[in-house]
């Protein structure tokens, strides 16, 4: 029973501080030094410097241009990565379709895709969800009939994010419709350049044009961008939700806004004492910091059973569902801590402190942590059902 | 005890829903945050034919001999649409401030063309670093051969940026956080001396901080004793967060109505997502917070008048921790419940989380009024 | 709008309180000063000292017995009484079996059993829990069957409280067994003296004897027995729910216990500070109190309108819900408060303070509250369907 | 990192386990609460015997050479059938005292019997007026020939009736509050001056309050440094602190399986309860919370002797609070879910309710460990 980490992965630890502290551009630095967010040219700017490192890609397999560490290191790397307030990189083409084309995908597919995503030279986005799907995402109705060796896509995808500066998108769509919902799903790679696809922003309460609505309109994808067997698309997407579990919990992330909150709260001050002196906001601070302790100690265990290569136990389960839950109420604090200054909303720099000047979008935007990649009420059906084994009749 | 409203309430109630029906929904907000003003001279000019922003004043200052108990009335109807006309900063502030210390000169100057929807004013007393404690003002007037001269630095000044007077709140006297040694005066925002830097807010109703360098006032803006108003700066606070209480409930209300109906529409997995009871269950937990929310609304703005200023804090805390408690959950609430759609900048229920943030935090917060509530005198006093 | 109280209702107020100091015996006095928990015997002895005051049943009209008080005189009376620490009435002659008698009982019943529950002289206890029906109570299994001019009951009933002291126990039982479970059910008034009728008393969570199981075996009651006509049993038991809710929220209990809590944090201290100058125990109390406060403004609107003649208003039906919600939280803050002296249990006096020593009975026997008279689940589930009107299917 | 069991761990969690159900279920503990001592000696001998009083000592105290994360895997065992015989505060407290201070003749005497099943030991620090600081000692040992002279008195002494010793924590120099002047020593209670008085607690795990006046000990009674035991106090208290998250940990798990069972077997309105979402989510939410205490538990016991005491501190005040947070939600929502038959006495899940409050009260609640914790140097450290 240990939870120390071996001298080596230490090391491993103080090597990868010390290289993000001297590759990130200074641009970057300064934003992360005040926990700014990100528009795509930066993260793609340092996805670049990741990928000329080698580490872009870390739970890659070595062939295909990964590093080669082990669950722990990759852990480490994440979580350091997080806590340096570096820009989070795009997980659609590096964390979803490039494993899926590598477990599923032809060799055509492989050779053509994933260096490029390594690369940073095409990015991709996800068109998985529906207007009317929502939670219930195999009920899903973009269409894919074959024409020849093409098919031909009609549909609207929505929360396509980053679609309007992304190269391709993967579909999830309906090859067969005489089936159950689950059973008739293809999935696809498709190129945004094709003609009738169209990409269109939409804002986030948060105010950032992070997200697309994308149509399909008779759009002709050559069968060789399908990805595996026809109508297995659903088990791929499955398989897909199963990978690096033990990241979900975002514990580097919080661990970060909790020092964000810290830090607000040192140079916010009531009556010229600071707020991180205040009884009442130190206590909540607090509260929030062991509530994510606990977390970390639940990360911590399903990382030590995947680095011995144990399937996840139950406590795995619970890292999206209290990881988010944490997200938001880091922000819900940071707001509180900042108290009027967190009325203001995209003001010229200046008129709130540096580092409080992207906290209210955050707050907003952040409340779709609890809702995308499977709400948290789809979650805990899931535990009554497949943990707790609770009757569903 | 009668909590019914009169015959004359009622018709004002359903006159407001009307107007806020026709003249300004929930989609009008989307307008206005492209407007730098964030609200029109038009629509507060109607509103102020209607007679709205006379109804908290006595008759003697040009009102209609009502109370903030009908003005409370009126917020709770605007907040139900995210109206965002000034009617805080113009009649729950300045314009209270007017009216209650104001001579007659400076009520008929002052006060009289915004009760007609002229003007609008604002009440500049917060500062940075106060944290909500309304005696916590360290800007100076410093007495001059004919009047005073201010120097400081205000924040977030309601309606600062589009005020056509501030009501200015400084110290003659006194340290930073005494209730004695401070004024209030009425400055014309366009005087020398003074400089407006429009901030824009995460509901689009904007704020102004305010840099006053040796701005001018004579003695006849001078409102009340130079050195005395205190009590009367705690009271305009305590309006105003009444004020944004009965808001609160409005917009609360709106999310919860919001809500249902979506719950009621949507289908998901073959059923109506109303049906499943997770869900059914935090509406029912919205629905406890929002009529909670609308009682202590309504015992704020009584108990606003009471003779016993502690009285008045005690009701007017418990109403504040009710609105950031209660109006937080159902604004989460609310987005939660409505799903992918609900973060979605196009839908409505956002406007209803950013402002129910917003009344939650002005004139403070969830921790200020738990302190100041367990810090009132009656807090213990019959514990012995 | 007007939340002050007439000089009248304020000069009632006062004589209330003024009666409770003079009328209490001292025995019962020294023991609401400190806030004890009373048996049986204590409570029936203050029921005495109100029914020669004609102030026990104040809900009931004149001609019964009743003072003729209004809503609002009735909510200052039973506030004051609350607020005094005295014996809490038992509630299943005066405010159950009593009301629905005289709504829906011949005048035979009226005239046999009204006088006798104002004069505390016939005690009554509730038949309407079943171990096997629980929140679903119209699935009840007693059973009646009519037998000429009597009815044989056969059954158990569970939660009969104080039935090893009652004289009578009124009992719903299924009279036709082939019809919608809610549609068979009558409403008998059953002596407790029959034969076939055996109360065994169990203990709660709190070391309490309050409550009975209580057998019916081939029990013969008399037709004249059952109230109102045969069948419509449930109906009559749901008119009695409906009765007084504006004293569901307890507001005057919870206003008790926080001066409680308060008295005890004045007595308890760290390292020679009081825990009531604790800033953190203070904001805790603070929070419950507040929370309190926005009931009681809840619980006055819903009196004001009852007291004008009008119908529950939908903030009536939360009363129940968020009264029992803070009911609870003040006895975890109470056992919060006492920290060390939460665990004693039943000690001599002197152990622990006098005012300390009932706490941690209630502590465990008020999880109750969230559960009978229809569970907080059951509550939400009325709200959710009747007046938010989600749907069912 | 590796949380997995070793072999020798897993055998020792199934023993334990095999053991509660045949030997202590619990339901023993109802006819252990008619028994003034609360637990057996038989029992306690036979778990001597399998030698898990050792487990947490080294060898050079007569133990395993092992640590109290051994001792957490048994009391997690331990915690989920309520066995109430005094593994904490023989083990965790006054053994430990004992192996970490005696010398190898104390060791001799007082430990060894301990660890064979003979003899049970209680640490008698806590003081009325205390709130879980230990070193809030105001308990004399005053110098004399031979030794010392104590004189104050101890509340709420776990074990503190049925203890063969007690190791008494008593000030030999300094105030109240001081960590300095504080020494440890080794108390027959049947000793002349010692009067000791059961005190039955909710969980029927009954202590005392032991009454010292004038209680002579030798000088071969004084454990360690007479004057500087008070770093060592702290430590064990925050040993007793893990330990009653490990215990808790398990009660959480087996309240939480009580209640799955009775939501799939429970039948109402024609179907079974655990059908209900609403009801199936509040036991996930369950779920969540015991998992968590899982694993914060595990992290106390581990960090137990790191050689930074605040990475302790740190650690075991993070757990207690998911303890008493966690634990203290399950217990509420077991009682709740079971309906009416959760709030009888004779339904097992009410013992857990009890316990879960007494534990979470235990070496400090949840206000304490929040102050404590945001006390600590580290929580600032990297903030600049």
């Amino acid at each position: 029973m240990d939870m120390s980490f071996t001298p080596e992965q230490i090391a491993f630890r103080q090597e990868v501080r010390e290289w993000i502290q001297s590759a990130m551009p200074k641009d970057l630095r300064a934003k992360a030094d005040v926990d700014g967010n990100f528009d795509n040219a930066e993260v793609m700017q340092w996805h670049k410097v990741l990928a000329k490192k080698g580490w872009v890609a870390p739970h890659w397999p070595e062939q295909f241009g990964g590093p080669g560490w082990d669950a722990t290191k990759r852990f480490i790397f994440s979580e350091e990565i997080e806590l340096s307030g570096a820009p989070a990189l795009s997980p659609f083409g590096l964390a979803m379709v490039g494993p899926l084309i590598m477990q599923f995908g032809s060799d055509w597919q492989k050779e053509r895709f994933l260096p490029k995503i390594l690369a940073g030279e095409e990015v991709w986005c996800q068109g998985y969800s529906e207007p009317n799907a929502g939670s219930d995402l195999a009920s899903l109705a973009t269409s894919a009939t074959q024409d020849g060796d093409h098919y031909i896509l009609n549909g609207q995808k929505t929360w396509t994010t980053y679609a309007q500066y992304a190269d391709w998108i993967f579909v999830l769509a309906r090859t067969n419709p005489d089936v159950k919902k689950q059973a008739g799903i293809s999935f696809f790679l498709v190129d945004m350049k094709s003609d009738g696809v169209t990409a269109k922003p939409f804002l986030t309460t948060g105010n950032t044009p992070a997200f697309c609505e994308t149509w399909f309109e008779n759009v002709r994808v050559p069968a060789k961008q399908l990805v595996g067997e026809p109508n297995m698309g659903w088990t791929y997407a499955k398989a897909l939700l199963g990978h690096e579990r033990t990241l979900v919990a975002a514990v580097g992330i919080s661990t970060r806004a909790i020092l964000r909150i810290k830090r607000i709260a040192a140079e916010t001050s009531e009556a010229g004492r600071s707020l991180l002196d205040h009884p009442g906001f130190r206590a909540k601070i607090a509260r929030l910091e062991m509530k994510l302790e606990s977390l970390r100690m639940a990360n911590y265990r399903a990382l030590a059973s995947a680095q011995l290569g144990h399937a996840p136990g139950p406590e795995a389960s619970i890292l999206k569902l209290r990881g988010t839950e944490i997200q938001q109420e880091c922000f819900d604090l940071m707001m509180e801590v900042m108290g009027e200054n967190s009325l203001a909303w995209f003001n010229e720099p200046g008129v709130i402190p540096p580092r409080q000047q992207w906290v209210a979008s955050t707050f907003n935007y952040v409340r779709a942590a609890s809702i995308y990649a499977g709400s948290n009420e789809i979650q805990k059906n899931i535990i009554a059902k497949l943990i707790l084994g609770l009757p569903t009749k | 005890m009668n909590f019914d409203l009169t015959e004359d309430q009622q018709l004002l109630v359903k006159t407001v829903q009307k107007f806020c029906k026709t003249e300004s929904p929930v989609e009008r907000v989307r307008k206005m945050r492209d407007v730098e003003r964030g609200w029109t001279p038009e629509t507060w000019a109607k509103i102020g034919e209607l007679g709205w922003l006379m109804v908290a004043f006595p008759e003697d200052a040009g009102g209609l001999g009502g109370s903030m108990v009908d003005a409370g009335l009126i917020l709770e109807q605007l907040g139900k649409s995210l109206v965002p006309e000034p009617y805080i900063a113009s009649v729950a502030l300045g314009g209270m401030a007017i009216a209650k210390a104001g001579s007659p000169e400076q009520i008929e100057q002052f006060l009289a063309p915004m009760l007609a929807g002229e003007t609008s004013l604002a009440l500049a007393y917060s500062e940075s670093g106060a944290r909500f404690n309304p005696h916590c003002i360290a800007t100076k007037a410093e007495k001059t051969a004919d009047g005073y001269s201010i120097t400081g630095d205000k924040t977030f000044v309601l309606n600062g940026h589009a005020a056509d007077r501030l009501v200015v709140a400084a110290r003659t006297s006194g340290e930073v956080g005494d209730e004695k040694g401070i004024g209030l005066f009425i400055v014309d925002p366009a005087a020398s001396g003074v400089t407006v830097q429009r901030v824009t807010c995460m509901d689009s109703q904007n704020v102004a901080n305010i840099r006053f360098e040796g701005a001018k006032v004579s003695g006849g803006q001078v409102l009340g004793e130079p050195d005395g108003a205190g009590p009367l700066l705690d009271y305009l606070v305590d309006c105003g967060a009444a004020a944004t209480c009965a808001e609160g409930a409005g917009a609360m209300q709106a999310a919860l109505a919001m809500t249902r109906e979506y719950l009621v529409e949507r289908e998901q997995f073959g059923t109506k997502i109303g049906t499943f009871q997770a869900l059914q269950h935090r509406c029912v937990d919205m629905f406890v917070e929002t009529e909670l929310a609308k009682g202590t609304a309504l015992m704020a703005m009584i108990k606003l008048d009471d003779p016993d200023p502690n009285e008045r804090r005690r009701a007017v805390s418990a109403a504040k921790w009710q609105l950031a408690k209660g109006g937080g959950y159902v604004g989460r609430q609310a987005t939660q419940l409505h799903g992918g759609i609900g973060v979605t900048d196009e839908h409505d229920i956002g406007l209803y989380f950013k402002r129910l943030h917003i009344l939650g935090t002005l004139f403070g917060d969830e921790e200020y009024h738990v302190r100041r509530y367990m810090n009132l005198p009656g807090f213990v006093s019959n514990v012995a």
